[in-house]
């Protein structure tokens, strides 16, 4: 399994993402720089967390048109696997490979702490070392978290079981004081209809040791590696 | 040319910052107001562009650049002329 | 022609400008006029603090650099060095105190980027008036909100800080800003300007019109009159940053260029002499290639523009492309301006004509230095008596008052703002006494702490000093860190007054002691003076950050509880010390008396011995007393609890009781161990002659707390958590 | 009655979303753009109150609430009266 993790101008958890890769899962993994027009042959790529080109315009925004992403939508629409952590997630709703889009934290804060998240969807490659109903304990760190869809658009969202992981408490119950930023549906995680996209906004990378306080990061990771077997 | 462009919140998407404004300038008495919306504006200067281009070209990069027409909309106008 | 009424907007003096006029051989142009006046500025020449500074210790076997450049450096073995520093930005903040913030985070940073570092930590210590105010509440969110966005977005963490509240801090908070980087020991880079024909390089933002004067304004009270000195104030770039510290980082790693020095407060002019100062040379510029934001700008405010996210860069001449290409790669422009000359002068060139030329070291070292008249403070006679109080009528409420009070009450609010996780080096233990950083590929982790109590420093600079020292120290015990090197930023008053400079002095001394007493070398830091509005000086406040080492991560210790059951054991002792204490401050309204003494020696000591015994792991959690007294600090480590398990604890000091409670008497930490390992510790301490003395245990769901007989304080975890915890959210949430 | 409120950035003062969209735009090749200036725009409601109280509150708001007049500048219009 050969992961590539992007990098585009004002990336910061690009460097965090290879770490947990490579030195605590021992994976290969490399960086993609967002000017080539190469997978350089990856099996996966990851969109990292930060803020790209500042997050001016939009979050995720002038990402989207980077060269780069060109080549992921087509390495997208081919079946290959993409995940998108926060600033990531953010790009492919930008790119529309994700539906939906996000708006300011209800608080209207930046936020960065630990939350509790439920795992609603077990079958996808992100998420098949977990089991339904399982309650990750990971931190997000965003300003626009609050995920939106018009009324259709959820509805398709659910009809095709797209939500991955909703925000709870440490139960695995939701509630409004779980769902932090006020997120539609409490949605932390969706993936498209294909089942080879993800988003998700909290941050699998800062939670891979017990150094930080938690490995229930691994488990995104690790359900990649098995995929691909 | 110079060109304004309008983009906010569609009607349907809830807007918390101008509700944060709202509760703010009611806090300070400003009873009168019944409610408050805010977007982004963004005035472009463009060289070298005939009027006829201007007319395609600022409705496109709106649409595909300085808006998301998932949550949001867009209006523009002509501030100056060449 | 330079007049008097020039001479006054420039804050020189009519003696500084004969000086002036002696060195550089002729009478100024306004262009040189403006150079110097920046450059002499007390904010760039250090001119009233010099001769002060001079007694702190900067000795040390493992400093590679003390003051004098950019930040400090320290040696923390496996060829590796902590690069730091910590900076005031508290004028700018209060003027605009989201940009005025952010810009100071920005600042920081990039004295850590240019010495080859890559930051790793940022940590904020701020203060602010009462927030009963509606606009001491804007600045707090405004600052909050700088610092966040502007941290957050380059991806460095603010992994912590302080606040504080005090009335002295209204009409002028303090935004003081650390910062620190990991670099290869053999990798530094200097501010030089060696190598007569290599190419100056401007990189970064074009030149504004931005905070023109800012420097001098930093040098300056403000009066009334502020509304019409408001400078064009600067605006932060995150972005730009980002990119700059990408792409200098690239640079670096490659062996392209000679010196590189960030342009901060007085831009072009304090970067091109202090270049060329440094190595000897002469620098020659050409502003017409400088990169302008505005137009028609004229030298005297390209050379005086404090435009953020800049740098300067003296490459090799034939690496130049090299460099320009790295750069190019992060959408940078890396351009020409100049090159390094013989001669030791500045020659600025503007539409083919010279509008500078003076000789560097007038600029950078013949700076007059003065030693301003001191002289003790009226204040302090009464202020220092406090008369006999009475003990509170319901020490519960007491407490649940002290716990709520913003100084002492949880800082959530502000540090979820703060992304404290990226870059996956922050050991997990919210609200510790020190924020731990773990050094990637080495078993080690660096601590770092901000202190500074400005109460003490009121009633009694040398002691305040002292103790900023000590209780920075103590923090860093407490998870298990040893200090090796120190930084401080001394936020004072106007200069010129004799009151305030002799509370410099004197805090200096304390300071100077202090860090004698654990022999750590001091490698940088700051002054900020002139913080008085309208005439009203701020307290003295000097914020320590020390820097400590963790040999061995895994081995580090919190401040919470770890389980119910365990040993509370209390390391030093309780005296009649409530003098300058919060309790007097919030429960009696009064901010008198004479501040809790030290003595260091005991005090090394009790920090020997819980260093000592966290790396014999004996003990379950380890946090130090400080504001809010021994109750305070009881109820914190029940906070952090992952149960938030309760205690009972029993104190039988004959002192007063809120004394027991709440006094501030030094040198004191509360440790639990487990059962088995209490009367070891007990041992080891007499051995060590450190008091030690068992006064309860962890446990249940309730904090109680008896002295002798009598149950003073007795309330359920729960509802001292809410008084604790949601005292800030409260008083910034959204209706 | 409706109003709209238009903030934006004092012209010396430094704008670095508008920059980095400016860059954005001309990656994309939309060589035309000079320049572009992002800043805020409010749309806000006003009841039960006479037109030339608005003409007083507005401004006021602007000024206190709605733009940082340290480094900000606002203009504002009338949509829909009464
Ligand atoms: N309180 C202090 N203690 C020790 N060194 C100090 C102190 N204040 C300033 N310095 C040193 O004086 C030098 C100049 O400081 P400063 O002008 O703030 O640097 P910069 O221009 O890089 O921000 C630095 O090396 C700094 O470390
Ligand atoms: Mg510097």
């Amino acid at each position: 399994m050969k992961f590539g993790v992007v990098i585009f101008p004002g990336s910061n958890c690009d460097y965090d993402t290879l770490y947990a890769l490579k030195d605590v899962l021992q994976q290969k993994a490399i960086f993609l720089w967002h000017k080539e027009h190469n997978l350089k042959n990856v099996d996966c790529v990851i969109l990292p967390g930060g803020f790209s080109y500042g997050d001016y315009l939009r979050s995720g925004s002038i990402a989207a048109f980077s060269p780069l992403m060109q080549e992921i939508k087509e390495f997208a629409l081919k079946g290959g696997l993409v995940l998108g952590i926060c600033n990531g997630f953010q790009v492919l709703l930008e790119l529309e490979l994700l539906p939906g889009a996000m708006l300011r934290n209800k608080n209207l804060k930046f936020l960065c702490q630990f939350v509790h998240l439920r795992v609603e969807n077990e079958t996808t490659p992100f998420t098949s070392r977990a089991k339904k109903g399982q309650v990750l304990r990971i931190p997000i760190a965003h300003y626009d978290g609050n995920f939106f869809s018009p009324p259709d658009t959820i509805q398709e969202i659910k009809t095709n079981n797209q939500i991955v992981l909703r925000y709870s408490d440490d139960q695995g119950q939701l509630s409004e004081d779980a769902n932090v930023n006020g997120s539609l549906e409490s949605i932390a995680g969706l993936i498209n209809k294909a089942g080879n996209v993800m988003g998700m906004m909290p941050h699998p990378e800062r939670a891979s040791e017990t150094l930080l306080g938690s490995e229930d990061g691994r488990i995104i990771f690790e359900s990649m590696i098995k995929w691909k077997g | 040319m110079k060109v304004r462009i309008l983009v906010s919140l569609k009607d349907s998407v809830l807007d918390p910052q101008g509700q944060t404004v709202k509760n703010a300038l009611h806090t300070l008495g400003y009873d009168s107001i019944k409610d408050v919306r805010q977007g982004k504006v963004f005035e472009i200067e463009l060289e070298g562009i005939s009027e006829e281009d201007a007319e395609r070209v600022v409705p496109e990069i709106s649409d595909k650049v300085l808006a998301n027409p998932i949550i949001e909309k867009f209006s523009w106008q002509i501030l100056e002329k060449d | 022609m330079i007049d008097r009424k020039i001479l006054e907007e420039h804050n020189l003096t009519l003696d500084e400008y004969e000086k002036i006029v002696e060195l550089i051989g002729k009478e100024p142009n306004i262009t040189e006029l403006g150079i110097f006046s920046l450059m002499w500025s007390e904010h760039c020449s250090y001119k009233s603090s010099k001769v002060h500074l001079r007694h702190l210790p900067v000795k040390g076997k493992n400093v590679i650099q003390g003051p004098g450049e950019n930040a400090g450096i320290i040696d923390i073995g496996d060829g590796l060095a902590a690069v730091f520093k910590i900076e005031s930005h508290n004028h700018p903040s209060f003027i605009e105190p989201y940009q005025g913030a952010a810009t100071g985070v920005g600042g920081i940073l990039r004295d850590i980027f240019t010495m080859g570092a890559r930051p790793i930590v940022l940590q904020d210590s701020l203060r602010f008036g009462p927030l009963s105010s509606a606009k001491n509440k804007s600045v707090m969110e405004g600052v909050v909100a700088g610092i966040s966005g502007y941290g957050n977005s380059i991806g460095i963490p603010t992994v912590g800080g302080d606040v504080y509240f005090n009335d002295c801090y209204s009409l002028n908070p303090l935004v003081n800003v650390f910062a620190l980087g990991i670099v290869k020991k053999d990798r530094v880079f200097y501010a030089k300007a060696e190598g007569i024909g290599n190419l100056v390089l401007y990189v970064g933002a074009k030149t504004g019109r931005d905070g023109i004067h800012g420097a001098t304004m930093a040098s300056a009270e403000f009066g009334k009159d502020l509304e019409h000195k408001r400078p064009n104030v600067q605006v932060g770039d995150p972005f730009m940053e980002k990119l700059l510290l990408e792409a200098c980082l690239e640079v670096m790693a490659k062996d392209l260029i000679v010196g590189i020095q960030d342009m901060g407060a007085a831009g072009l002019t304090c970067s091109t002499t202090e270049m060329a100062s440094k190595s000897g040379t002469g620098i020659e510029i050409d502003l017409d290639r400088v990169p302008q934001r505005e137009e028609g700008m004229t030298p005297y405010e390209m050379m005086l523009s404090e435009s953020q996210e800049r740098m300067l860069i003296v490459a090799k001449k034939d690496k130049v492309k090299e460099v320009q290409e790295i750069f190019s790669n992060w959408d940078l422009d890396a351009v020409i301006i100049g090159q390094v000359t013989e001669g030791e002068r500045l020659k600025v060139e503007f539409g083919g004509k010279t509008v500078v030329d003076i000789p560097v070291n007038a600029v950078i070292d013949l700076c007059p230095v003065y030693e301003r008249e001191s002289k003790i403070p009226s204040y302090l006679e009464s202020a220092t008596q406090l008369e006999p109080l009475p003990q509170p009528e319901n020490f519960n409420q007491a407490f649940l008052k002290l716990l709520s009070s913003p100084t002492i009450a949880e800082k959530e609010w502000v540090r979820r703002q703060y992304d404290h996780m990226v870059q996956v080096n922050t050991a997990f233990l919210p609200g510790a006494d020190a924020s731990v950083i773990r050094i990637k590929d080495t078993n080690k982790a660096l601590a770092v702490t901000l202190d500074g109590s400005s109460l003490y420093t009121y009633l009694d600079p040398k002691t305040g000093g002292k103790i900023a020292v000590a209780e920075a120290c103590r923090n860093l015990a407490c998870v298990g860190a040893r200090p090796i090197g120190v930084t401080n930023c001394l936020n004072f008053g106007n200069p010129e007054k004799p009151e305030i400079m002799w509370q410099f002095q004197e805090t200096i001394h304390g300071i100077a002691e202090g860090c004698r007493a654990f022999d750590i070398p001091v490698t940088g830091g700051n002054v900020s003076f002139y913080n008085d509005t309208e005439g009203i000086s701020i307290h003295p406040t000097p914020v320590l950050g020390i820097v400590g080492m963790v040999d061995d991560v895994k081995l580090i210790t919190g401040p919470g509880f770890k389980e119910e059951g365990n040993i509370l054991i209390l390391l030093g002792e309780n005296k009649d010390e409530l003098g300058a204490s919060e309790y007097v401050k919030t429960i009696h309204q009064k901010e008198k008396g004479i501040p809790p003494q030290i003595d260091l020696e005991e005090e090394k000591r009790i920090q020997e011995f819980c260093l000592e015994i966290i790396s014999l792991e004996l003990i379950e959690s380890a946090h130090d007393v400080s504001e809010g007294g021994l109750a305070t600090c009881l109820a914190e480590s029940s906070f952090l609890s992952r149960e938030k398990t309760g205690l009972n604890a029993n104190l039988r000091d004959e002192i007063r009781a809120d004394a027991v409670l709440f006094g501030e008497t030094q040198s004191r930490i509360v440790i639990t161990s487990k059962g088995q390992n209490h009367q070891k510790i007990l041992d080891l301490a007499k051995d060590r002659k450190v008091k030690a003395a068992v006064i309860g245990k962890t446990g249940g769901e309730r904090i109680i707390i008896s002295h002798g007989d009598k149950k003073l304080i007795d309330v359920p975890v729960d509802e001292a958590l809410k008084a604790w915890r949601n005292a800030i959210p409260e008083i910034f949430a959204i209706k």
